[in-house]
């Protein structure tokens, strides 16, 4: 069931470029599936903030039983106000958090061999999906890209789940130089994956969606885009989508996504 | 204590409200403005300005028989006394939209949507004339069955509202909503819509010019609101009733906070 | 790089500002509104709300005289670029406020203030129809010396900006000043103005309406600048000066600010 | 000279009703001379707060060679929006300060006797003012006055330098029960003093401008009238005052005052 309340800032450190804040929310994370997200809104909780529209967030991980109670990692890019806001904010500081939102990752029936496709922050999104399809057997490849090193999230717990961790930076800072469109047919043939996920930049997140259907593998996209509330009330994040009765429907990125099929998407009309 | 409706637009299709608000208890959820046909509209664009919402609106909506398939069921199953938001590019047209509303079930109202910014460019009637509103008023009111009340929604422009709200007065209906979206633009010069708590003030001014104008007429007033404080100063102006809007976006709790609120300090 | 004003009302006497800002450097000073005699106006009243001033507006200032003997010399002694803003009760008064600062030394123009809210309970002309508009700056042209330079501020009505502007423009003036603070009411219902960051999309909704309008005429944008990137916004829409008000009772020292921040990014 | 500066808070505790915060702020202070009061935005530097209007605080203690630079001490009433957030803000927190401001008390040119009269947290805007006064020699009587005993500021300093302290409170639960207007002949007659320095809510000091005319003192009030901006440029402060030259103007507080004469106030059209 998704709730609002105010988190706590536990735990918030610097990893490369990208802030790893831990916040304690009971009550919003326990009933998370892989794919949810998180969303914050700025300033101290309460009507006092310049800023009315809230920042959605992949997690990263919860644990429900932490001795605080259930925690939630959100894997921070530092950079816009909402991103500088929140990975600077000290210990202990309340955030008015909303969760968890959204569709999650469909996960296959048998334990099929699959691909996780993650690059720069969007790659938190996948970790909890590896580890739950790491438990029910499936075979789990990861390819991670950034465009430089500090960029990919650090694979320590996927080295130990994954089959295989492929790494492309699009400086060759880390891993092979390429990009995840240069890398992905490899990654495929290797894998032999037949379920494709990924979590990155529209871009990144199309060329998925194309490279998969060619090499006959289901693609699910975690889609990110800009969503204003996150909960599915403004009608803001509208995704040209095919449906199951394949009509094209205009469809909430929030509500509705934002795992999509890869295959659903009109990508050229995003 | 004033009445609390969640403004057009605002609440999505109602289930994604539920898990914050008690959707039952609410005075009325005003949809989204439908219109005859499918309004695809673009992507809507929603930025941040300061206290305040810029949306590229162009009353993007599924068309008034999808939300009678697809959203009206669920609300009337809960029991919300919803309002169908309405548009229509002539008097006519605006009336094939009730037509179509006036025989479902579970419909406590209309509210016609006349609070338009730039009407001609987005192919709608021109409601912000005395005679452009009193034309589509008549035009809903020919045809509206007695068991559905309605809202007209005015806008905030005021310099013309006196001469507006009157005229509607006088062909009649239920209430008059009053504030709502400021013309506005994005930052790069898109036309658009500014809401949430920047709008307050001049809200208020709109809703204490229409009261002045009809001492006694029933007022909604509608832009900004997002504390119990807020509402009172709407009810201070002279509205019987307040619609949430932008509020809900940036805090989804904001009914049972502003409710509770009104509650504890009454 | 787009040139910076201090807009009416905003900036004290000056010698208040002179501590965060150098005055010299910027394209112009404008004075509050001054009209021929005094106006008490009551206190004035400024209450906060979100992202904006709420100001009990009514027009309060020591008249023209006064300015002049105590106000003007300094401003003219430090060489600062001082536009006077000037109102009245009908042209002829307003032509008469422009007749004694037209001699006075030191001056580098008029800035005539046709964005008044409810011009009839304040005394004022109403300058916000097109005719009202042309009478009254035909009124200041006619006795304006050649040494004066001539902006005419019209509001951010836009429903009725076009027809204004291209009024305004036909008879003649140097620069329109578009945008400003919008008609709005304090929490106790007391009418107001509404300025500061909360009423930008709107200003800068009203100054690309008028650019549409007016391809050609200089135009200067008004209406909640407090950073760069508002600046460069009112550039986009069509600007080519920018007025900065609230922002300074806020913080001081914002156009220093404003002006390190647009040649950083220049 | 007057400044603007980030500031800093270096402590910050409660005394009783009010808030005691001391702020780092070189370049802001120094000048400061008793009467001047500062000027507080409300959330981080910078345009990002819902919140526009400054707000106003007088100056309780300046120090201006602490290890850290110079420091200035606010006493704060955390009640309202501006109070309740300064007032939990913790040490180390950003604020941006503009001062000193305002015209300072008047100091007699001899060595008389003066009386300061101080109510609630406006008190502390006389401790700088009876430090300069003994000073110069002049013997300080001190009345101080609050609803309630923790409304009066700790008399620590003041029992040091002052020849008499006066406590009187409304309820009657620090020295004797009762109002400035009510204490104030007494005072006046003991202490002999030949000017009055007054700062406290707007009633106190229009009783202590008409009471000290009645016995023949001067006195020098510190008003408290809503400031939006502080600092002179919105005229939104206006006090009916009767000028040098006998004709009544309409000045800002905040920058024709806030101290002006008790003779020289229109009192009952403020
Ligand atoms: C489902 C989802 C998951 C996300 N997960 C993460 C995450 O795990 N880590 C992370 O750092 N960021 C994530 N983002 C992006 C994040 O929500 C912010 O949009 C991003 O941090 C930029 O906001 P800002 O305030 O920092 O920057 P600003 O530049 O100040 O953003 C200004 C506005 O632009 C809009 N905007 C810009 N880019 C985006 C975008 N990509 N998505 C949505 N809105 C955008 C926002 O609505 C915001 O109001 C996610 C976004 C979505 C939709
Ligand atoms: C010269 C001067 C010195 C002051 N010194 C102190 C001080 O030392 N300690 C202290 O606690 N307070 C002081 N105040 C009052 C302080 O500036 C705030 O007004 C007060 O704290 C209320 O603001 P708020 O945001 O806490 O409350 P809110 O109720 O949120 O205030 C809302 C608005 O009311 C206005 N307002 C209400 N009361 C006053 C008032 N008395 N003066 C000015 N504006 C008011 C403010 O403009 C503010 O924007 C002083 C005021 C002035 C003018
Ligand atoms: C996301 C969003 C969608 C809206 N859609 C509509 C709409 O379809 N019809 C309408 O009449 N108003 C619409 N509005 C305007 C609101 O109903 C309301 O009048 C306005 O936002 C002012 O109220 P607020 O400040 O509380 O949001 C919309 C506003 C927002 C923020
Ligand atoms: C305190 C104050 C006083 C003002 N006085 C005047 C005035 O005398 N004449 C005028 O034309 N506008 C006056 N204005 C309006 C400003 O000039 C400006 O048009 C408006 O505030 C919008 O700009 P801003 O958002 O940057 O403040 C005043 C505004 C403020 C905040
Ligand atoms: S972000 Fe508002 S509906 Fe999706
Ligand atoms: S508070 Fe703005 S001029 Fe005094």
């Amino acid at each position: 069931m998704t709730g609002q309340a105010t988190a706590e800032v536990r735990v918030s450190e610097r990893v490369g470029a990208f802030q790893h804040v831990t916040l304690a929310a009971p009550g919003v994370v326990e009933t998370f599936r892989p794919g949810n997200f998180v969303s914050v809104a700025l300033g101290s909780p309460g009507p006092g903030d310049a800023h009315l529209l809230r920042r959605s967030y992949w997690v990263h991980r919860v644990r429900a039983s932490s001795t605080h109670g259930a925690t939630v990692d959100l894997v921070v890019r530092p950079d816009g106000v909402g991103g500088q806001w929140l990975a600077g904010l000290p210990v202990g500081s309340p955030v008015d958090l909303v969760g968890p939102l959204g569709r999650p990752f469909a996960q296959p029936k048998e334990a099929v061999p699959c691909l996780l496709v993650g690059e720069g922050y969007a790659a938190s999104a996948l970790f909890p999906l590896a580890e739950r399809l790491v438990e029910r057997g499936c075979p789990v490849t990861f390819l991670l890209a950034g465009d430089t090193a500090s960029e990919v999230i650090d694979g320590l717990d996927v080295r130990r789940s994954a089959r295989a961790v492929t790494v492309v930076t699009a400086d060759g800072s880390m891993g092979a130089q390429g990009s995840v469109a240069q890398a992905l047919p490899g990654a495929l043939q290797r894998s032999e994956a037949s379920v494709v996920y990924a979590a990155g930049p529209t871009s990144t997140l199309h060329a998925v969606a194309g490279i998969s259907e060619q090499h006959g593998a289901w693609s699910q996209v975690a889609l990110e885009v800009p969503q204003p509330c996150g909960t599915g009330l403004c009608h803001g994040c509208i995704v040209p989508a095919v449906g199951e009765d394949a009509i094209a429907h205009r469809v909430r990125a929030c509500a509705e996504g934002p795992v999509f099929r890869g295959d659903r998407i009109q990508w050229g009309l995003l | 204590m004033i009445a609390l409706h969640v403004a057009a637009g605002c609440g999505g299709t109602g289930r994604e409200l539920a898990p914050y608000a008690d959707l039952t208890a609410l005075a009325g959820f005003v949809t989204r403005t439908l219109t005859l046909d499918p309004r695809r509209g673009g992507r809507l664009r929603i930025a941040e300005s300061r206290g305040g919402l810029v949306r590229a609106h162009q009353l993007q909506n599924p068309g008034v028989d999808r939300f009678l398939t697809a959203e009206l069921p669920w609300l009337a199953q809960q029991g919300v006394a919803t309002w169908a938001s309405v548009a229509g590019s002539s008097p006519a047209d605006i009336a094939a939209v009730v037509r179509r509303l006036a025989t479902a079930p579970g419909l406590s109202g209309i509210e016609l949507n006349l609070a338009v910014d730039d009407a001609a460019s987005q192919r709608l009637h021109d409601g912000s004339t005395p005679r452009g509103a009193a034309e589509a008023v008549r035009a809903v009111l020919d045809i509206l069955p007695d068991n559905l009340a309605l809202h007209v929604k005015l806008g905030a422009d005021v310099r013309r509202l006196p001469a507006v709200a009157r005229a509607v007065a006088e062909v009649g209906c239920d209430a008059l909503v009053i504030g709502g979206a400021l013309p506005a633009a994005l930052d790069n010069g898109t036309p658009a819509e500014l809401s949430g708590p920047a709008v307050l003030p001049v809200a208020l001014r709109a809703v204490r010019t229409v009261r002045a104008e009809l001492p006694e007429f029933p007022l909604v007033g509608v832009g900004g609101v997002a504390t119990a404080a807020d509402v009172r100063a709407f009810g201070a102006a002279g509205a019987g009733a307040v619609q949430v809007g932008s509020a809900l976006l940036h805090d989804p709790s904001a009914l049972a906070r502003i409710t509770s609120e009104l509650e504890e300090q009454s």
